[in-house]
């Protein structure tokens, strides 16, 4: 099972939860990422590259499977305006073995941060509006998995 | 041969002031740098956006390239910061 | 947040994942595990040491928690008769850092696995009983954390 | 001095055929394995249990210990085969 969505909307762990642990594979590990507030920021933007976007997601998570024993994963990421506690993006991933469904779960959201075409816009609340900046950390990260 | 399309994203896009234009293919063995530099050329936003290429990052047909990379005959370049997703 | 439950009975994924991701921190992360079927066998009874096992466990949060920068955690741990495809396990951590919601939920897991006092005994359809045995590995992987 | 209490756990329960025993309080300065060992010698189930101290792990008031450690003033003693949770 592979599932890779790039929607607008919101979704629902639980349910992806469920069709991971319906595998059947002892173990399923998830990350969900959320927009963080303060700092008078009122909302995120998640700019992407609609063309490459899916393509490329699916790419890393064909990388995952090829490097882990996973029975399924899932990666949901989102675009558009997002408001702090809504949901940005979602792994999970389902193993027979729990440090491959965790490992393979930190590798994707690391990949994500560093090889996925989105771009993210923070407003706030006095109207100011920046780009926020890669971090070198994050594709220290990313290339750590070689 | 046709025109390549060029699609720009997060404030290269917002300083440019165009998501997407079609220019005239450059000369074979063009880089994707050496088209950065024709266009950064320009001057105004274009200078702005794309005048220090070590802020940048390029796809060539939904690709990640290097900007040493030869355009080619690829239809559509891609030019934006570094990615921040996730 | 802290939240720790030694129980009989099933649990939602879904309430304890909202908790967590109502703490704002920005990433969640999650491991179940799950009874593996397979081999013929029905029925997967897990025995605890009941004046032990709460304490215990919150021992190994409390650890969690001095090690990483953690807004909250959720651990739940099932005993009694569990059949393929019941959760078991349940360890969730939200972090202002992906990297420390990752690696305490691995962290949590490995622990459970080699400092929780529960045992496994394995029921198949045969008849067959037999208590599992601890993996080296496990211990090894714990070890690990230092 | 009160009597100790013994609690078994998984295929060690299941060989002694008990959840739990009192037993007199052994001398001062016994250990674990030593009064695993003069458990063992009741035979039996008792000595298909605990007769290879290195199967086994113990708890002192619901601490774990090594096998060496002195029993002391503990009220309850825990023996049972390494955990398998998670």
């Amino acid at each position: 099972m592979k599932r890779v969505a790039v929607q607008a909307g919101d979704f629902e762990v639980a349910a992806e939860l469920a069709a991971l642990e319906a595998l059947g594979g002892g173990g399923v590990a998830s990350f969900t990422g959320v927009v963080r507030g303060g700092g008078g920021l009122v909302a995120l933007e998640l700019e992407h590259y609609p063309a490459m976007t899916q393509a490329q997601v699916d790419r890393i998570c064909d990388e995952a499977m090829t490097r882990w024993p996973l029975l399924g994963l899932s990666v949901i990421h989102r675009f558009g305006r997002l408001e702090p506690g809504a949901r940005i993006v979602f792994v999970g991933t389902a193993s027979r073995h729990r440090t491959a469904a965790l490992e393979s779960c930190a590798f994707l959201i690391d990949w994500l941060k560093s090889e996925a075409p989105f771009w993210k816009k923070e407003h706030f609340a006095n109207g100011a509006t920046g780009w926020v900046d890669a971090r070198v950390e994050d594709e220290v990260k990313a290339k750590g998995w070689g | 041969m046709v025109a390549l399309t060029i699609v720009y994203f997060a404030w290269v896009r917002e300083r440019i002031g165009l998501d997407e234009e079609q220019v005239a293919r450059p000369e074979m063995g063009a880089t994707v740098a050496d088209l950065m530099a024709a266009l950064a050329a320009r001057g105004g936003g274009y200078a702005e956006a794309l005048g220090d290429a070590t802020r940048l990052r390029a796809a060539l047909d939904q690709r990640f390239v290097a900007l040493d990379t030869v355009i080619g005959d690829a239809r559509e370049l891609a030019l934006f910061p570094p990615v921040t997703g996730g």
